[in-house]
């Protein structure tokens, strides 16, 4: 039998991979590609801690599908920006797009 | 003896125990054994298929078919399996090796994988899997994936046109694909394909016929045989996104779109056909194969049949058929069949069926009226003076048929 | 060590060498096939935690939708795809500080947790959890509100994203 | 449960498998005598001018967009599909009302012409 342990070391993990991913990476769609691992680590989180502490209890699943929803809507709206910054300015590397910054 | 396959199954099992193999073993080993029957049984019925497929199609043109080789023309399928076998696989310079050879194994790999989840018979089943109907959604998609791969590796122009072609298509049509489906999980109450198949003492064709029509048509698409294969017109950019691929490989493209196509043939029989039930099924499992096969290849013939006898359809009209008629046309079955199922539930079994069966009826009747108005408005927008004749609506990447036939298509 | 330990250590490493492949491959559209062999692994270990559904819609969801919007997005912007340059910040090394940091953090964290030892509880017989959970999705004592309310998130994603993309041209 | 993965699982292991030998064969078989110009691009005979960029239509990407969020929405129809025999009426109105609130965004796109292919 695989202790819970196991499972939040691996998301903890893909979790910090993604971190890097999202903190080093220059192409804007490479950062949300990081942001898909992060999110998914906390899936595999909220699936491990539904089945090994509260079976009976529905509430991970749910925050799961509910995760899964927050996902498809982060990456359309977020594509829909890079698209958008692409069309303008014709780049999509993080550090160019520094208009707000200041 | 009437149920073979389990019967065999018990024996190994048995012989296994005897040896002193530990019980999960046994269970490893006899699936095991059973993956490589089934996938096997898959791919000689793919061999076979290449024959139905040519002998088929001769037939809808008047012609003969294959008839030299073997009685009918039978071993032909043979003599071509040779022939690939035995034909120099070439692969591009500028290709990705390794994503160029991972596509077709994709292509193939996943029609065989589909049938892990068909219900051959009542007890005749690989997996019985509690989530049976998103199963076959999920390897679609990673066909899909492959169809991307291959357009992407080849590194050619056509066939990232044609892959991109094909695979905005399959996702459209996934859509009211799914939705289709969505109608026989809410009547069996069950997401397994068995448990479907179990309950339809009347067949979902009577109860619901306007999924299976949808489910049908946005099948035919899934697999991007015609009249929905812009992805591989020939006229316009040769051979889509198997351009680049020869032999074998190339063949495993063909092998995995024709058994692809049984494979539809045989979930539409699963899903609205009442799959393996027949006379006797019950008890004598070996006969269920039988009604299943009967079925499935019905279906395949069907799919053929439609191949065979529409012209192709321009891309914007296969996204406008799909996002403006398929589309809604499901949700309205899905919502008219979930309300009328609830209130009419504790109804007899007569009245149950025709409530069923004349909801369906008078949604198809108004989809017909509602796509008629639209033809004419469209129509006349085509034909009013001011753009008359000098915009007619060729669209660029397209090929031109007749917009006549085109709103035939649609209506 | 059983079987199934086993087989969560090979998952688990393919999954995460995927992981490190998709934050370090330069071509991007390499990277997003990585990501989908991790997103694959992860719903390999959906199986594993008994939760099929989940297995399933993570394929259909993330491999059939969301890597397949991915890779789009990627042909759309192929100008900069093709940039033959390093992929990554100048500040890579403190990024990779940082991740490794928080990972130590978080394993620290657990270990004065008491139940991360537990071992699964066997679930009743015939339990049926995507039961369960179309039950709970739409039972007022349930998740009814989050229901709807996602409902309406896709809804204004689906618009915003329209907008967004395509806004001023039409 | 776990059986019914198993066989599934080792079903995505060998079905793959069979098509990897269909392509390890011909290699054995086959003859394979590469030259340049064999292994050149095809493009109907003419030599290939620049790289493979073709002009990427920005449409592909609003289907796939407009996909992904009904891909969702009938990911989470199926738990409520699945349920629906235990559901009241009003239950199954829910889930009818989730329906209909995604339909709004489909009538929108069309509205916009979106759903035009130009």
């Amino acid at each position: 039998m695989i202790p819970l342990s196991w499972y939040l070391i691996f998301a903890a993990a893909l979790f910090c991979i993604g971190l890097f991913g999202v903190l080093a990476r220059k192409n804007a769609i490479a950062i949300f590609m990081g942001i898909e691992l992060m999110l998914n680590s906390v899936n595999i989180n909220l699936i491990a801690f539904w089945r090994y502490l509260s079976p009976n209890f529905i509430a991970g699943q749910v925050f799961t599908v509910i995760v899964f929803a927050v996902a498809a809507s982060e990456v359309a709206v977020g594509l829909a920006l890079i698209i958008s910054i692409y069309r303008r300015r014709s780049t999509i590397v993080a550090e160019d797009i520094n208009l707000l910054k200041f | 003896m009437s149920d073979p396959v389990n019967f065999v199954a018990n024996w190994l099992k048995t012989v296994f125990t005897n040896w002193g193999v530990s019980p999960t073993w046994t269970t490893i080993i006899i699936s095991i054994i059973g993956v490589v029957v089934l996938a096997g049984v898959a791919l000689v019925i793919d061999i076979f298929l290449v024959w139905v497929e040519r002998k088929v199609v001769a037939r809808f043109q008047d012609r003969l078919g294959p008839n030299r080789l073997g009685p009918f023309g039978l071993f032909q399928p043979i003599a071509d399996v040779i022939k690939l076998l035995l034909k120099e696989d070439i692969t591009p310079d500028k290709a990705d090796k390794f994503l160029f050879n991972l596509a077709p194994v994709l292509a193939l790999g996943m029609a065989i994988a589909l049938w892990a989840v068909v219900p051959l018979a009542p007890t005749v089943i690989g997996s019985d899997l509690n989530v049976g109907v998103l199963y076959i959604v999920a390897i679609g998609s990673i066909s899909t994936l492959g169809i991307i791969i291959a357009g992407w590796a080849s590194n050619n122009k056509f066939a990232l046109v044609g892959a991109f072609r094909m695979v905005a298509q399959m996702i459209s049509y996934e859509i009211p694909m799914v939705i289709s489906l969505l109608i026989p999980v809410i009547l069996a109450g069950s997401m397994g394909i068995n448990s479907i198949v179990k309950s339809q003492p009347v067949w979902y064709i009577v109860l619901a016929p306007v999924a299976a029509l949808i489910f049908l048509i946005s099948s035919q698409a899934e697999l991007g045989r015609a009249p929905f294969d812009i992805s591989e017109a020939e006229s316009e950019i040769v051979a889509g996104f198997h351009i680049e691929y020869t032999g074998m490989k190339f063949g495993l493209f063909y092998a995995g779109e024709l058994l692809h196509a049984l494979t539809i043939g045989g979930f539409f029989s699963c899903f609205f056909l009442g799959g393996w039930r027949g006379w006797g099924a019950e008890t004598y499992p070996i006969l269920g194969i039988v009604y299943f096969f009967i079925k499935a290849f019905f279906m395949y013939w069907v799919i053929m049949w439609i191949k065979y006898t529409f012209p192709r359809i321009r891309i914007d009209q296969m996204l406008n058929l799909n996002w403006k008629f398929l589309t809604p046309l499901a949700l309205a079955a899905l919502i008219m069949t979930a309300l009328l199922d609830k209130i009419f539930q504790n109804a007899s079994s007569v009245v149950y069926i025709i409530v069923m069966l004349g909801g369906n009826l008078v949604l198809l009747y108004i989809a017909y009226l509602v796509t008629g108005i639209y033809a004419r408005v469209e129509r006349k927008k085509v034909a009013s003076p001011e753009d008359n004749r000098v915009n007619f609506p060729i669209k660029s990447g397209a090929n031109i048929v007749e917009t006549q036939s085109s709103e035939r298509v649609q209506a | 060590m059983t079987g199934l330990q086993i087989l969560f250590l090979i998952i688990a490493a393919i999954t995460l060498g995927g992981a490190l492949m998709v934050v370090t491959t330069r071509n991007l559209i390499h990277a997003a096939l990585w990501l989908i062999l991790c997103l694959f692994g992860i719903a390999v270990l959906f199986v594993l935690l008994d939760a099929g559904f989940f297995a399933v819609a993570q394929v259909v969801i993330y491999i059939g939708a969301i890597a397949i919007l991915m890779i789009f997005a990627i042909m759309l912007t192929r100008k900069v795809a093709k940039d033959s340059g390093s992929q990554t910040n100048s500040t890579w090394p403190i990024a990779g500080i940082v991740a490794i940091v928080f990972f130590g953090g978080l394993v620290f964290l657990f270990q004065n947790w008491q139940p991360i030892h537990t071992l699964p509880p066997t679930l009743p017989q015939g339990y049926n959890s995507i039961e369960q959970l179309g039950m709970a999705l739409v039972s007022p004592d349930g998740f009814l509100i989050p229901f709807e309310v996602a409902s309406i998130l896709l809804l204004t994603a689906l618009i915003g994203a329209l907008v967004i993309a395509w806004g001023k041209n039409k | 449960m776990q059986t019914d993965w198993l066989y599934i699982g080792i079903m995505l292991v060998v079905a793959p498998t069979f098509a990897i030998l269909a392509l390890i064969i011909p290699r054995i078989l086959a003859p394979h005598k590469p030259s340049k110009l064999k292994s050149e691009t095809y493009e109907c005979g003419i030599q290939t001018v620049g790289d493979t960029w073709v002009q990427f239509k920005a449409q592909y990407y609003n289907f796939a967009l407009i996909f992904l969020i009904f891909d969702v929405e009938i990911v989470f129809l199926f738990p409520w599909a699945i349920a629906y025999r235990q559901l009241p009426l009003f239950g199954v109105i829910e889930g009818i009302l989730f329906i209909l609130i995604l339909v709004a965004g489909l009538i929108y796109a069309w509205k916009k012409g979106l759903l035009e292919w130009s």
